[in-house]
């Protein structure tokens, strides 16, 4: 974790710096882009009982252009892989990835003996830089990604680690 | 009030911060309003209430990597946001928010509203255009065919007031609604004209306001369910930014108009309210307007594009005509 | 019934000394285990629906297939889907299509049709069923069956330039 | 009101809507060929999340491909695994228990009840009303809730297994079963209220996209699309299976054979299908929910069965061709929606490209059903 080394900005400065990571990990606007199964729990997410707004990551975005992360929410196959590779590119600097279920980490359940049409994983073309497994995983863990998410872009922290908290205490 | 360089600088100046202002935070009302519609609490994190979110998005969204396509019209590109956003604050100097609160009055302040906001149309026709992508090109001719369409039916329903009001002057139009809540225009039966047809334009005056904003369920030009995201499809950062922040400010003007023409303008409902100061009263009015856009675009689907022309050519503009013949009528009469 | 009025109809499609007499359920399973040794003659069978799911299993040759399917449109069935069967120690091909109807009369018909799996070659039915467009396709490029006439035979689910044939028993990824 | 133009053949253009669009819930890609805002002519490419499921059928043993069928419609993902656990029953003569069948059909309503919640949403988002699909699945969580605590899973169940269950139900199910049902039905008179009576929605639907009964034949078209064409076809009447004969109730018809017939009809089967769960609670018996005697080792013998059986989106059916081994020698899966989606191309010829979209979000779609 830390500060990013983010390529748009070329002059450096550490205060600014630091406000505008918070104000990136504060607005994670996702593309609108399911594949599968889990697209739809990224739209549970998205719905009355979670509630990924309150973050303010609620803001879909249909079009690249205006997104910062892509959630890469299902199976990969050969057929799809260059068009995700196009969505990727039109995204602006800076822009993250999120691979959200084992399909897109590792194949999942379909990486099989024989298999001829799927990636195994998004990492194998794109940079991605937070995994959330299960299949498909449940909101909250969506919700826990995103919080990871915004840890890495900015240091600043949205709630103590209460794990790091407890051993304060001992 | 003598005009001075000062002046002018200075009311330019909180035009802007005033456009600026409520355009971030009506994005947050919005979310927060939508959120409530949808029984989900919206951004209420970062900051009390969330309040913090839309600097927040500011920030991010200016920090952001400039892009301009492949094959795109630079010139247009660039200029398009810009235009979006720069007839809305224009407008702004002109509006009277209370008897003494306005920048510059003109006496055709109507025409010198109207004339800008045409200009908001062409902002539209300028992105989809230029951006050299089909979605945007399809939503940017919808935009044409529906600033036409909404225009004269709206200009239509002005006159009527107009001709009520006998003056092209905003403040002389609020100065006429003096009174209880029944001399307002919207309801004229204390007024000089006895208009039983008011509220009917009312509503004309508040459709085609609706329309002209690209508002749901009016947002054909940046239908999200068909044409990707219309014609800002391939705008990010900032200029996605100013589009975003010059619907707001359309859609504040546009309550403003409405407020003005048909609501009294700062004018108390009832006499003996009158202690409170106008802009309070006219503060009300013009947000109350705009939680109803917040309601109605969270609430209804989106129209098509034929059922949009079809209600301004079949319906809106024969009703204002017939409204602005008698209206002519009354005040022949009376 | 539609059942025996298809079964008569179908039953024409085969001359009297090639179609063996619609056998009866009983036989129709000994029929089975003789399938797995030798293959099945053309000719229709009668099944049984509680345990086979459908009622009228048909093997005509392909050229017969044309008319066996518009007997059926005729009788107002819809196509339910196209797949095929590679029965590789037969070195044949089988394109299986199964047919229903919308209706509380029930009647399951399957219409089969074996090739030989080196010139693998059938009459397309897209000119009866639209609906086949898709399934020929798809079964085109998981066997590598053509489908002579077909409009459009391009691989659907697969990649446009894909060249193989995932669903042949002697594919390897 | 929205009678195509006179087309000229060459002033068109190509536009591609998706893989990646808002309208298509997916990675599904429609080629159109537009004259302005008309359709010429459309091609729909598919296989964009084709993950060979048949391949992987042929692969893995009876078991093992249990866990393939809910991936395949994540929606209503307990429908197709209740065909494939009945067709491997019929072919290996395993004995279900009574109490087993009546769960499974309660389990599979009440998916199918979750699966026209998301569809209802998603559909009015498609005509931009975005607030119903947040209430929808608000409504949807607490049917989730209920699954999740028999099944263990939220979307993609591995529950039914031959002769019977992975699990049974307790009270807290059968309760909260209970009060679902009311609360649904008063969710149900909100919508009505909300989007039905709505007039901008009325006349986005009334006349759009009308199907005819022959193409829905020619193509193999089911569930609503076919019932909203006037077609009394529902598998769970026309050929009974697991206990349906058992419960009364109505499978909606509609003879307007536009988009709003598609949309009443999975309205009306919300409805009925709370009355099998109803029935269903009511006649739950006692006893166990696996067979005593069940194989070891599931080997169907040689030969070819076939199941078909409503699912939240139309008639699926299953083939399966076995050699008497461990796996199945073919494993074919017929799945609705591909023969619905089929219908788009000739259908969506001449609308406008906001009606085109509509008819699709009215016909269903769940893109890995189609592409298997």
């Amino acid at each position: 974790m830390g500060t990013q080394n983010v390529p748009s900005s070329i002059v450096q400065f550490a205060a600014v710096d630091k406000l505008i990571n918070i104000g990136r990990a504060n607005s994670l606007w996702p593309l609108t882009f399911g594949i599968a199964c889990c697209a739809i729990e990224m739209m549970a997410t998205g719905c009355a009982r979670f509630d990924m707004s309150r973050f303010g990551a609620e803001v879909f975005r249909p079009s690249a252009r205006q997104s910062d992360v892509m959630i890469v929410a299902g199976t990969i196959t050969k057929k799809m892989m260059p068009g995700i590779k196009t969505l990727y590119d039109q995204m602006p600097e800076p822009k993250w990835v999120m691979a959200l279920g084992n399909c897109a980490i590792s194949g999942g359940p379909f990486a099989f003996e024989g298999q001829y049409s799927i990636v195994l994983g998004a990492d194998e073309f794109l940079p991605v830089d937070v995994y959330v497994p299960g299949c498909p995983p449940r909101p909250e863990a969506l919700l826990q990604g995103i919080i990871e998410l915004e840890h890495l872009v900015s240091d600043w922290k949205r709630w103590k680690d209460p794990e790091a908290a407890k051993v304060v205490k001992v | 009030m003598r005009l001075t360089l000062l002046n002018v600088i200075v009311a330019v100046v909180i035009a802007i911060g005033f456009a600026a202002l409520n355009a971030a935070y009506l994005v947050w009302a919005e979310r927060r309003g939508a959120a409530r519609i949808q029984r989900r609490p919206g951004p209420n994190i970062n900051g009390p209430f969330g309040l913090l979110q839309p600097p927040l998005d500011g920030i991010k969204l200016m920090a952001k990597q400039l892009t301009i396509p492949g094959g795109a019209d630079k010139v247009l590109f660039i200029a398009a946001p810009v235009l979006a956003m720069f007839p809305a604050i224009m407008s702004f100097v002109t509006i009277p928010f209370s008897e003494t609160i306005v920048a510059k009055n003109m006496n055709v302040g109507v025409l010198m509203i109207f004339a800008f906001a045409s200009m908001g149309g062409m902002s539209l026709v300028f992105a989809g255009w230029s951006s050299r992508n089909k979605y945007a090109m399809m939503s940017s001719v919808r935009a044409v065919s529906q600033a036409v369409a909404y225009e004269i039916p709206m200009l239509i329903t002005t006159i009527t007031v107009v001709m009520i009001s006998g003056s092209m002057d905003l403040m002389e139009i609020v100065r006429q609604q003096s009174g209880s809540i029944l001399h307002w225009n919207i309801f004229p039966l204390l007024g000089n004209s006895h208009n039983i047809l008011m509220p009917m334009s009312f509503l004309i005056f508040f459709t085609c306001t609706l329309a002209e904003t690209n508002r749901a369920p009016f947002d054909l030009g940046e239908a999200e369910s068909e044409l990707v995201a219309g014609f800002h499809t391939e705008y990010g950062s900032m200029g996605f930014g100013l589009f975003f922040m010059g619907e707001y400010a359309n859609i504040v003007i546009g309550s403003c108009m409405t407020t003005i023409l048909f609501l009294g303008g700062w004018n108390a409902p009832l006499p003996f309210l009158g202690f409170i100061p106008g802009v309070f009263w006219f503060l009300l009015k013009l947000y109350l307007l705009i939680a109803t856009f917040i309601w109605i675009r969270w609430t209804f689907p989106r129209t098509t594009i034929y059922g949009l022309l079809n209600l301004s050519w079949k319906i809106l503009i024969p009703l204002s005509l017939f409204n602005l013949l008698f209206t002519a009528g009354l005040i022949k009469v009376f | 019934m539609i059942r025996e009025k298809t079964k008569l109809a179908l039953q024409k499609l085969f001359p009297v000394p090639e179609a063996k007499e619609v056998t009866t359920e009983a036989a129709g399973e000994e029929q089975d285990k003789k399938a797995v040794k030798e293959t099945r003659q053309n000719g229709l069978l009668e099944r049984d629906y509680a345990v086979h799911g459908y009622h009228l299993d048909a093997q005509v040759a392909p050229d017969q297939l044309l008319e066996a399917v518009t007997l059926l449109d005729e009788a107002e069935f819809f196509i339910e889907s196209i797949t095929g069967v590679d029965w590789i120690k037969e070195k044949q091909l089988e394109v299986i299509y199964d047919f229903s109807r919308y209706d509380f009369d029930l009647c399951r018909v399957v219409i089969r049709t074996r090739v030989d799996r080196t010139k693998p070659v059938v009459p397309t039915i897209t000119g009866i069923y639209a609906g086949a467009n898709w399934h020929e396709r798809e079964t085109h490029e998981f066997f590598g069956i053509k489908f002579q006439g077909h409009p459009h035979l391009v691989p659907l689910l697969l990649p446009e330039d894909a060249d193989f044939h995932p669903l042949l028993k002697d594919f390897k990824a | 009101m929205n009678s195509p133009i006179l087309l000229q053949p060459d002033e068109t253009f190509i536009l591609n809507v998706g893989p990646q669009h808002p309208a298509t819930h997916g990675v599904l890609r429609v080629k159109m060929e537009m004259s302005g805002e008309y359709i010429v002519e459309a091609e729909t490419v598919i296989g964009y999340i084709h993950r060979m499921h048949e391949k992987m059928g042929e692969l893995k043993t009876y078991p093992q491909f249990l866990m393939n069928l809910s991936r395949m419609d994540y929606l209503g993902a307990l429908g197709y695994s209740h065909g494939h656990v009945l067709l491997i029953e019929k072919a290996s003569g395993i004995e279900v228990p009574e109490r087993a069948e009546y769960i499974r059909a309660i389990m599979v309503e009440l998916n199918r009840v979750a699966s026209h919640l998301f569809w209802f949403g998603a559909f009015v988002m498609d005509l931009g009303g975005f607030s119903p699909l947040m209430y929808a699945l608000q409504d949807r969580e607490h049917i989730l809730d209920m699954l999740e605590g028999v099944t263990g899973s939220r979307l993609t169940y591995c529950y039914f297994r031959f002769g019977g269950l992975y699990n049974d139900v307790d009270d807290d199910f059968i309760s909260a079963a209970r009060r679902f049902i009311p609360r649904m039905r008063k969710s149900l008179k909100k919508y009505h209220a909300l989007v039905t009576g709505n007039i901008i929605f009325r006349k986005r639907l009334e006349g759009i996209a009308p199907l005819s009964q022959e193409m829905c034949r020619k193509y193999g078209a089911s569930s609503a699309v076919a019932r909203g064409s006037g077609i009394n076809f529902d598998v769970r009447k026309n050929e009974p299976y697991s206990v349906y004969p058992e419960f009364d109730f109505d499978v909606p018809v509609f003879h307007e054979c536009d988009s709003l017939a598609r949309y009443n009809v999975r309205m009306e089967e919300i409805e009925q299908s709370l009355r099998i769960i109803e029935q269903g609670l009511d006649k739950l018996p006692d006893g166990p929910i696996m067979p005593e005697k069940k194989p070891k080792l599931i080997k169907p013998p040689p030969g070819d069965y076939y199941q078909a059986v409503e699912t939240a989106r139309g008639s699926f059916g299953i083939r399966l061709v076995s050699d008497g081994g461990k796996t199945p020698y073919r494993l074919k899966l017929r799945s609705p929606t591909y023969s619905n989606m089929h219908l788009f191309d000739e259908a969506c010829r001449g609308m406008m490209i906001m009606d085109a979209l509509a008819f699709m979000g009215s016909l269903d779609l769940v893109i890995p059903e189609i592409d298997r």
